[in-house]
């Protein structure tokens, strides 16, 4: 059971892809029905398999594999693997993508390429679920690889849109950057262990084999891995693809760049998690924070509504990456859980909003506002109760309030922080926890104030708002009721008692023990004893955070515009994304696109003319093409060649015509050559 | 043996004819290289064949060639005419095409 | 062998089927072009059937490579003896042909691509026979390069594609064909002279003895010559790592470099590529380019593996700058067609890079993305070719929002789009894969350096599925229809085999699995 | 002495034929003067004639008229060769219209031809010093009239002028080079000469003077570098089947007339080595003389013909460039050079016959020998453009032609001689002479022909002597084990 | 001093200078003349030679033949009644090094080369043993430059001869 059907469970999105994408237009309603049908049915056995496995054989791994290739004497296996932490990420994916699917039935509706949607919708369901149950590297790799291009095509939906096709190329573009590093990890591990295989990888590494006898290619290759997830979970350096794949149709952004594939490169981490050393878990957590940090900081000046999510996910995961780093496995785990929920139903709440603003501008065939700043919406709330609700659990979720899921995991994600700096000095991570915890807080409530408090810029748009249908709130609901605490744990205090805490454990490090971070033991104790004190500071800074948003954005104590002319070069910076884009644009991509000019100009010009060789025949080259030239050229070959009465060149004088200067050559090649032919 | 200069001078022998024949094939080319007008060109040709035949009688005397050497030269004397015969037939009708006979300016193809 | 048709052996029929076709086309009247394309069609079908045949029955456990025991389909007469010449022995030509894992799927790749572009030359309306009859003879060329066991043989076929080729070009091309053509005439012919040196350097080291006569036998057989004990003691290339073996192979190298072609050896190709016809630019990417390294496997590695061990890392090397460099070049072009030459040169040295590992891996990687960047080139080329018999226009600029009117193309030229990224699931993903992992075993950061080549490879191709099929469809393509039944017919056994391929390349690689195993173990051993 | 001289008789039915056949020409001329070319016919049937005789010499290994020509299987083999191109030319020269302009004088035409093809036979057989150079003349003296046979043509005559005046110098060394070398061996028969350097005359320095002046003569004849720059001033002028007799016939008389003086005179009677070689003479190192000599005629030949226009003119410098690669053949001390030397002749004797003839149907239909006139002649002329380009790509030695493999067992045979530099030329060279090939070709192929541009018709006859070259040069790229037995058994005598 | 010693030099001074007077003089009819001169003194070489028959056939056949030949070459491309028969020079330096040179070169060669010099022999007469050689062992060439005369003959008619075209016209 444990492997038939996790199989199923993979190939019905896969069915659903092949279906619509031949037959799609051809089904009643485009397909919709399909392909929401196959995937909730994924999800019932996702869950199913979910309360089996949690209940009755927590601690058991179940793995099958079959060859798929020989290569020489190599067997090349796939197969897949079900363990606690991928029957959670199965329900995960698979519940997020069954109300994405809902959500689009009304906010699509009227796309013209309604069923290509779904099918994609379809193809990146089964590529994430790849990704989850696959228990090699190679496989990995290539749902890796798809899940990116269901991302290229889906955010590339509205294809028409320069914007939207740009942002597919350089979400798969940037992407490939983080996957490039990956593959080299793999290459490496391959190349040492002859095997794509975790299970096999880490008993050969556990039994002291090193990549290259060397424990520099373990933490590289552990590194290198990681970048496929840097790439992916959209981490600092390479996190500029995310706000730009805001392009994608908000449903995709709920499923793909909030909840599921973003989250990708965190399990992948946990996956990879045992053969990290502390070099590497650190260098990960030093990652995370300065993503978690960036993103913060950029969220709070920001105005269009996805543009905040993005932001806001981005710094998410990087908390979620740095708690990895500091091994607090669990509670980074937990987090990608429970954020998928609150995240996706932000993005669906957004969704439902923008859904509302748009109706109402295009009825109004305004083209020109923008649907999706929160400057132009503001009220809402009545007009939108069951969005606005919802929204607010979210974002009470987020801030890491008391009472929701977000509070557990953040909670232990500080104090995991907290415990790292205790067990090693890095007081940094700890500290940028917190400050984005606050930021979190902060720009979250000024996204919930503006949009649905307070008064609108133009009271006629707002006027004629509606709530969505019920196919659109409803998953908002079962969202907003899944990022309460209790479906974690029963204490909303302390998540280590509840039954995820049970579920997911540590792994334990398999690197020589010299290069091993400090051991889950010691990590517990250290975080029990500081568990009290993270817990604290973490509900006074979100409630500072909120307090501080409300009393900037509500009650309008604090002028917005005055602290931004405060923060100056801060405020500018931050609102301008930290020049990221820009850095690359003039550097790495100028610098490529320069690098292709001059390579291409080399081509045609120095390598061209250099192979084909002599200049004279070059020269003939030419002439012989286009029969004009007969400067250079002629001067060249005549020199070679011959004509009359050209001063200095022995050759060309040679046929001259004349038959006694031929006799003159005749006998001056005779004594030439007499002289050579004696001297041997 | 020594000889002196003018000892050898005094003896004509082998030497002293080849001498003469290189002599007169340095002319015969000489003519050949130089002269623009046609029969000129000829006449150093014969200058050149007729020291080749010294040569051959020369050689027919002094070594044990014997009388191979005559024959040789006797039909290369024959083969002199004939060519001559010929050449200034040719040169005759490259007269009446070109109305000239000096050799620089018959040169229509080159190259 | 044990397979044959009318008492000729199958690789016969495979190689001169075409010969047969072009003799008959051009026996039909002038104006039939109809016939002269259908008999062209019936012939390389026939050619498909064939292949198919050799698929079904192969032996995937022989080996061959150098043991003529294991080699299948073996078809070996003598056809030029001269017997006993007192001061060199006995002269030896022979027609020898035979497959083993190394050709078996080139064979393959030549019949299915000749086929595939006998039907995109459909529409070819200009000099329809002369076209048809070079075009034959072109396959025969191809097909008896993969099937030559006889250096002479090979060399004969070499050099038979260049003059027809040069025709195709050079009269049916666009408008710089005569450049073109004569551009990549001369770099062939240089590599073909090259290699004739070398072939006869070869020829007159090797000598083997004949077990029935006792003769010593000069021989251009290519087995022999990969038998080290042959080289005749005190000849040229007799001996081990000698300067004179390292001249061969560099200049054998050079031929075979020339064809893949490697940087800097290239730059015939962007030229032949965008002046050619769709069909011939199809031929010359999808199997011509092989037949490169297709000669470096069969006959750097397999006469002169102590060169090859040598040479191996500047091998490498080349492989990294082609990657990088065409993939680099492909970036700047503006031309579709010039785009997917580079990208060619690119691909190609992957292929390169992979045989240079010498391991299995690298070897199964760099046969099988010979094969792939056929199957994937053709379908790049043959959309292209779509796209110019609509417009007359190859600039991506001229193009835009083509996914509007010709859905269903651009789905087809998306796949072969991602098949040429990598994408997993599609047939470009394994052979590069193991390409790299067996070069990464030998190079580092050789390899490393390549992988870069991916990420600048999924910039160009993507930015050209943008330029060309994203966006809003400017006005004068509105009009634009999607694909005929003939232009599918071209595309859909392409398109099959990327994805299969992709998703199980088992089939493939089993062909070649023993016979490169074996070849690895014979090179590295240094030929002993 | 007289039985002697009948017995030689017998012997030389070949050469007797054609002078008979010279005869007989002249007489029917004398009563026949219609225009037309019986004479050819008389020729043609004389040359069959005679073509069996040589055939029936086949095996005969002897020296006749009192060892003043050798009729051995070498010299065979070059008979058959020459009555063969000799034949051809005949044919061509009736299908020749430059030549319908001197009509009247067709007979003196075909007697000139047959004193010229009666010298070439000659030539190949001598053994004697005097009778090489009495053969030489009588080609030399022949071709000089039949190059200036378009006596209305001022290039014509120019043409033949130049020729005899550097002909007569020419030969004038040489003989000046041969007296010395009688001087200095006291003999006339070319194995005495040998036994006499064999013995150690030890003169090296008269010697070698000697022999080059000889080369300057023979290297007049086969128009090897630099020694040729008579050839194209007298191919463009000549007319075109005299051009193509000069290139071909002449050059194998030439080759088989050098190939037996150079072999006979200057090795070592000692003959072959052990390792298959021969040895020279010593103190002379004519090897590397002619090497370079072939390696200027390659390299002069083929880049100087990428600028000409004249089909003729481009012909003569591809002929010195050919050349240059035959004579390759001859630097490489062992019996392979000579076979690939014989091989290369057969199979260059079709295919350079074929390019002149090709060109001479264009030229009667075009009037003109510019290349650039042929443009979109591919499509007004298929068949004769199709033969054209196979001969001009078998002239660039590609597969599957004949040319190929004449390239082939030269180059193989300097590869196996060693004479790596040389083969490094000679490749480089071929890849030159791929220009000037292809762009007849191209000019052919690659242009639409001019508007109004009528196809050209060419009659059976034609077409009939075009498929005679066109099919041997197909078929020995593809078999040739004949022709390298026929080649190979003809040197026998060499290699001992 | 011997009177052949004296003959020689006399012999060989009138060869040579008269070659050079040929030449060097700018008047085609003196070096016409001065040709003939060179070629008697040639003849006379032959006779010191013992080359009796030889000598005669020079004088035959060259002063007798050859010259008168050469002469009508003279007048017959002088242009018309106003003869021009001034000869001028082209190549000059290069000719005179070259000849020079190969003077030289010959010279010294002949000069240093250790001749195989066997016992002259002092002939009477040449005529029958060149006969009987001419008839024995020289009989294939005696016929062959019976042949090249022929061809010689019709030759020089050739291109001599003006053409009569078909129409009857003459060129």
């Amino acid at each position: 059971m444990f492997i038939q059907l996790p199989l199923l469970i993979l190939l019905l999105p896969l069915l659903g892809f092949i279906l619509l994408i031949f037959f799609g237009k051809k089904l009643p309603r485009n397909g919709d029905w399909l392909a929401s049908g196959l995937i909730l049915l994924a999800f019932v056995f996702s869950l199913f398999l979910l309360v089996a496995k949690i209940t009755s054989h927590s601690a058991e791994v179940f793995s099958s594999s079959f060859v798929w290739v020989v290569v020489g004497s190599l067997n090349i296996e796939f197969g897949m693997m079900i363990d606690n932490l991928s029957v959670i990420m199965l329900v995960v994916v698979t519940l997020v993508s069954t109300l994405v699917h809902l959500f689009s039935i009304g906010y699509m509706k009227d796309d013209v390429r309604y069923s290509r949607y779904y099918a994609y919708l379809g193809l990146f369901s089964f590529s994430m679920l790849g990704i989850v149950i696959t228990n090699n590297l190679l496989l990995m790799y290539v749902f890796w690889e798809l899940v990116g291009i269901s991302s290229y095509l889906l955010i590339g939906h509205w294809y028409e849109k320069k914007s939207a096709s740009n942002a597919a190329s350089k979400a798969f573009i940037v992407n490939r950057i983080g996957d490039f590093g990956m593959f080299i990890g793999i290459m490496i591990l391959f190349v040492s262990f002859s095997t794509f295989a975790f299970e096999s990888i880490f008993e050969s590494i556990a039994a002291g084999q090193l990549p290259f006898e060397s424990t520099g290619w373990l933490t590289a290759a552990g590194i290198l891995i990681f970048c496929g997830a840097v790439g992916k979970s959209a981490q600092f350096p390479l996190h500029v693809w995310l706000p730009d794949a805001m392009e994608g149709p908000t449903p995709v952004s709920a499923l793909i760049h909030a909840a599921t594939m973003v989250a990708a490169g965190v399990y992948l981490v946990a996956r990879i998690f045992p053969m990290l050393t502390a070099d590497a878990l650190l260098i990960i957590a030093y990652i995370g924070a300065i993503t978690a940090l960036i993103a913060a900081t950029i969220a709070i000046t920001q105005f269009d509504i996805k543009k905040v999510l993005a932001y806001s996910t981005i710094s998410q995961l990087g908390y979620m990456i740095m708690a990895l780093g500091v091994g607090a496995y669990t509670a980074g785990f937990m987090h990608l859980v429970t954020h998928a929920a609150f995240k996706a139903g932000l993005f669906l709440g957004a969704g439902s909003v923008i859904y509302a603003m748009h109706k109402v501008l295009h009825a109004r065939n305004d083209h020109h506002t923008d649907a999706q700043d929160i400057r132009n919406m503001g009220g809402l709330k009545s007009k939108m109760p069951y969005t606005y609700w919802t929204f607010l659990i979210f974002t009470l979720a987020i801030s890491g309030i008391p009472l929701t899921s977000g509070f557990l995991s953040k909670d232990e994600i500080l104090a995991g922080t907290l415990a790292f700096s205790t067990l090693n000095g890095h007081w940094l991570l700890p500290l940028i926890g917190f400050v984005v915890a606050g930021l979190t807080a902060f720009y979250m409530f000024r996204l919930l104030i503006l949009t649905f408090h307070g008064k609108p810029s133009d009271q006629s748009t707002i006027a004629g708002i509606k709530e969505s249908p019920l196919v659109m709130t409803i998953p908002l609901m079962v969202l907003a009721a899944l990022s309460l605490f209790f479906f974690y744990s029963y204490n909303p205090f302390g998540a280590t008692s509840g039954w995820f805490f049970a579920a997911v454990e540590r792994p334990l490090s398999i690197v020589p023990e010299l290069l091993q971070p400090a051991s889950a033991a010691l990590f517990y104790e250290a975080v029990s004893s500081v568990h009290t004190t993270a817990m604290i500071l973490s509900i006074i800074i979100a409630v500072g955070g909120v307090v501080m948003a409300l009393s900037v954005y509500q009650w309008k104590k604090i002028s917005a515009e005055k602290m931004a002319e405060k923060a100056g070069i801060l405020y500018r910076g931050a609102s301008n994304k930290w020049y990221c884009d820009e850095i690359y644009d003039r550097t790495f991509v100028a610098g490529t696109f320069l690098l292709t000019r001059v390579m291409r100009w080399f081509d045609e010009n120095i390598v061209d003319g250099i192979v084909n060789g002599a200049a004279v025949v070059t020269r003939e080259f030419s002439r012989i093409s286009k029969w004009t030239d007969d400067n250079v050229v002629d001067g060249l070959v005549n020199a070679t060649a011959n004509s009359a009465d050209r001063a200095g060149s022995l050759l060309s004088k040679v046929q001259s015509g004349k038959v006694q200067t031929y006799l003159v050559y005749v006998i001056f090649s005779f004594l030439v050559l007499f002289i050579l032919f004696i001297r041997i | 043996m020594e000889y002196s200069i003018m000892e050898w001078l005094s003896d004509p022998g082998l030497v002293h004819f080849l001498i003469v024949s290189a002599m007169l094939f340095s002319l015969g080319l000489m003519a050949v290289l130089s002269q623009r007008n046609v029969i000129m060109v000829l006449m150093g040709v014969e200058l050149i064949l007729n020291s080749a035949n010294i040569n051959f009688i020369a050689f027919s005397r002094f070594t044990e060639l014997s009388l191979d050497g005559h024959m040789i030269a006797l039909f290369v004397i024959i083969i002199a005419a004939a060519e001559a015969a010929v050449a200034l037939a040719i040169v005759l009708n490259v007269y009446n095409r070109f109305k000239t006979i000096n050799l620089d300016e018959i040169s229509t193809m080159k190259g | 062998m044990e397979f044959q048709i009318f008492g000729i052996g199958i690789l016969t029929w495979l190689v001169f089927l075409p010969i047969v076709g072009m003799i008959v086309v051009l026996l039909l009247p002038d104006k039939k072009s109809n016939a002269m394309r259908w008999t062209a069609a019936i012939v390389t079908g026939l050619q498909v059937i064939l292949a198919g045949v050799i698929y079904a029955i192969f032996d995937r456990a022989k080996v061959g490579v150098n043991d003529i025991e294991s080699f299948q389909f073996v078809e070996q007469f003598s056809w030029i003896t001269v017997e006993a010449v007192p001061w060199v022995g006995r002269i030896e030509i022979e027609y020898f042909m035979g497959l083993d894992g190394l050709s078996v799927l080139m064979v393959m790749l030549t019949a299915l691509i000749g086929f595939i572009g006998v039907i995109s030359s459909w529409n070819i309306e200009k000099m329809v026979k002369g076209y048809f009859a070079l075009y034959l003879l072109l396959v025969t060329g191809m097909m008896g390069v993969f099937v030559a066991l006889d250096f002479f043989l090979f060399f004969i076929f070499w050099e038979v594609m260049l003059l027809p080729m040069y025709f195709l070009i050079g009269l049916w091309g666009g408008p710089r064909r005569e450049y073109a053509a004569i551009k990549f005439f001369l770099y062939t012919f240089v590599g073909g002279i090259l290699m004739l040196l070398t072939m006869l350097a070869l020829y007159f080291s090797v000598a083997y003895i004949d077990p029935a006569t006792g003769q010593s036998v000069h021989t251009f057989n290519m087995l022999h010559m990969m038998n080290p004990e042959n080289f005749v003691e005190g000849s040229l290339l007799f001996g081990v790592d000698t300067t004179w073996r390292y001249v061969a192979w560099m200049a054998l190298f050079i031929n075979f470099a020339i064809k893949i072609p490697l940087f800097p050896f290239h730059t015939w190709l962007p030229d032949a590529h965008v002046e050619a016809p769709t069909p011939i630019s199809v031929i010359l990417a999808g199997v011509l380019l092989k037949l490169g390294a297709y000669g470096l496997l069969r006959i750097n590695f397999g006469i002169l593996p102590d060169a090859t061990i040598y040479f191996v890392y500047f091998m490498a090397a080349l492989g990294m700058i082609s990657i990088i460099y065409g993939a680099l070049c492909a970036m700047a072009q503006d031309d579709f067609k010039k785009l997917i030459a580079y990208s060619s040169i690119s691909h190609m040295g992957i292929v390169v890079l992979g045989i240079a590992a010498l391991n299995t891996q690298g070897m199964v990687g760099g046969v099988l993305q010979m094969f792939n960047h056929g199957i994937i080139t053709a379908v790049l080329f043959l959309a292209v070719g779509v796209l110019y018999d609509r417009t007359q226009k190859r600039g991506l600029y001229d193009f835009g929002g083509i996914a509007n009117q010709m859905p269903r193309y651009t789905g087809i030229a998306v796949v072969g789009m991602f098949a040429a990224l990598g994408l997993p699931g599609l047939n470009g993903f394994v052979s590069e894969l193991f390409s790299f992992l067996g070069a990464f075993e030998a190079y580092k950061w050789i390899t490393i350096i390549s992988v870069t080549g991916i990420i600048i490879t999924a910039a160009y191709i993507l930015w050209t599925v943008q330029r060309v099929f994203l966006g809003k469809t400017p006005e004068k393509l509105e009009t634009l229809k999607d694909l005929t039944l003939r232009e599918y017919l071209a595309f859909t056994p392409l398109i099959i085999l990327i994805v299969l391929l992709g998703i199980y390349p088992a089939p493939a690689i089993e062909l070649m699995n023993a016979s490169l195993a074996h070849l690895v173990e014979f090179v590295t051993a240094g030929g002993n | 002495m007289i039985e002697h001289t009948l017995h030689s008789i017998s012997q030389f039915y070949p050469e007797i034929i054609v002078v008979v056949t010279l005869c007989v020409i002249i007489i029917v001329d004398l009563l026949v003067k219609n225009g037309k070319h019986t004479t050819g016919w008389i020729l043609l049937g004389g040359l069959l004639l005679a073509g069996i005789s040589v055939i029936m010499q086949t095996g005969s290994n002897l020296a006749v008229f009192y060892d003043m020509v050798a009729v051995d299987p070498f010299a065979v083999f070059f008979k058959v060769l020459i009555i063969l191109s000799s034949m051809f030319i005949v044919l061509f020269s009736m299908k020749s219209s430059e030549l319908e302009a001197y009509s009247s004088r067709y007979g003196e035409y075909y007697m000139l031809l047959a004193g010229m093809i009666f010298g070439m036979l000659l030539m190949v057989g001598s053994t004697n010093l005097l009778m090489i150079y009495l053969a030489f003349e009588m080609v030399s003296i022949s071709s000089y009239v039949l190059v200036g046979y378009m006596k209305k043509e001022r290039r014509s005559s120019e043409a033949s002028m130049k020729y005899i005046i550097y002909g007569a110098v020419s030969s004038g060394v040489m003989l000046y080079g041969l007296s010395l070398l009688v001087g200095i061996t006291g003999a006339t028969d070319i194995f005495q000469v040998n036994s006499a350097l064999a013995a150690g005359v030890g003169e090296s320095f008269i010697l070698n003077i000697s022999i080059l002046m000889i080369v300057v003569g023979m290297g007049f004849k086969i128009a090897i570098v630099p020694f040729h720059f008579w050839a194209p001033d007298v191919y463009e002028g000549a007319p075109i089947t005299i051009s193509a007799f000069l290139a071909v016939a002449s050059q194998i008389a030439a080759f088989g007339l050098i190939v037996r003086f150079f072999s006979i005179s200057f090795i070592d009677s000692g003959g072959v080595t052990a390792t298959g070689t021969w040895q020279i003479v010593e103190g002379l190192h004519w090897d590397l003389l002619l090497g370079g000599m072939a390696a200027l005629a390659m390299i002069v030949g083929n880049l100087t013909a990428l600028r000409q226009d004249n089909i003729k003119r481009m012909l003569a410098y591809s002929s010195i460039a050919h050349a240059g690669y035959m004579l390759m053949g001859l630097v490489i001390l062992a019996g392979e050079g000579l076979t690939s030397i014989m091989i290369y002749l057969f199979i260059y004797l079709f295919m350079n016959l074929g390019a002149f003839y090709v060109a001479m149907l264009f030229s009667n239909k075009l009037e003109t020998e510019s290349i650039e006139k042929y443009k979109g002649l591919g499509f007004r002329a298929p068949l004769e453009s199709i033969a054209m380009t196979i001969f001009l790509v078998s002239l660039t030695g590609l597969p599957p032609t004949g040319g190929f493999v004449a390239k082939l067992y030269i180059f193989g045979a300097a590869i196996s001689g060693g004479w790596i530099w040389l083969v490094t030329i000679a490749g480089i060279t071929t890849v030159i002479s791929l220009f000037y090939y292809i762009r007849v070709v191209r000019n052919m192929y690659f242009f639409e022909a001019e508007q109004g541009a009528l196809q050209l018709k060419f009659d059976l006859p034609s077409k009939i002597i075009l498929l005679l070259l066109l099919v041997p040069t197909l078929l020995l790229g593809i078999y040739f084990e004949p022709l390298i037995e026929f080649a190979r058994s003809s040197i026998a005598m060499f290699g001992g | 001093m011997e009177l052949t010693t004296i003959l020689f030099y006399l012999f060989a001074l009138v060869t040579v200078g008269a070659a050079a007077v040929m030449v060097f003089s700018k008047n085609i009819v003196h070096s016409a003349f001065a040709l003939m001169f060179s070629l008697i003194g040639v003849a006379a070489l032959y006779v010191l030679l013992y080359a009796d028959f030889l000598a005669a056939a020079q004088l035959l056949v060259y002063v007798g033949g050859i010259l008168i030949l050469i002469l009508f070459g003279v007048m017959l491309t002088s242009q018309g009644l106003t003869v021009d028969y001034k000869s001028t020079t082209v190549n000059l330096l290069p000719a005179a090094l070259l000849s020079i040179t190969a003077a030289a070169l010959l010279i010294f060669a002949f000069t240093t080369t250790k001749w195989i010099v066997s016992t002259p022999v002092d002939r009477d007469e040449t005529v029958y043993d060149l006969g009987m050689l001419l008839m024995g062992d020289y009989i294939l060439a005696f016929i062959v430059v019976g042949v090249l005369l022929l061809i010689t003959i019709i030759g020089a008619i050739l291109m001599s001869t003006r053409l009569i075209t078909q129409t009857g016209k003459t060129d």
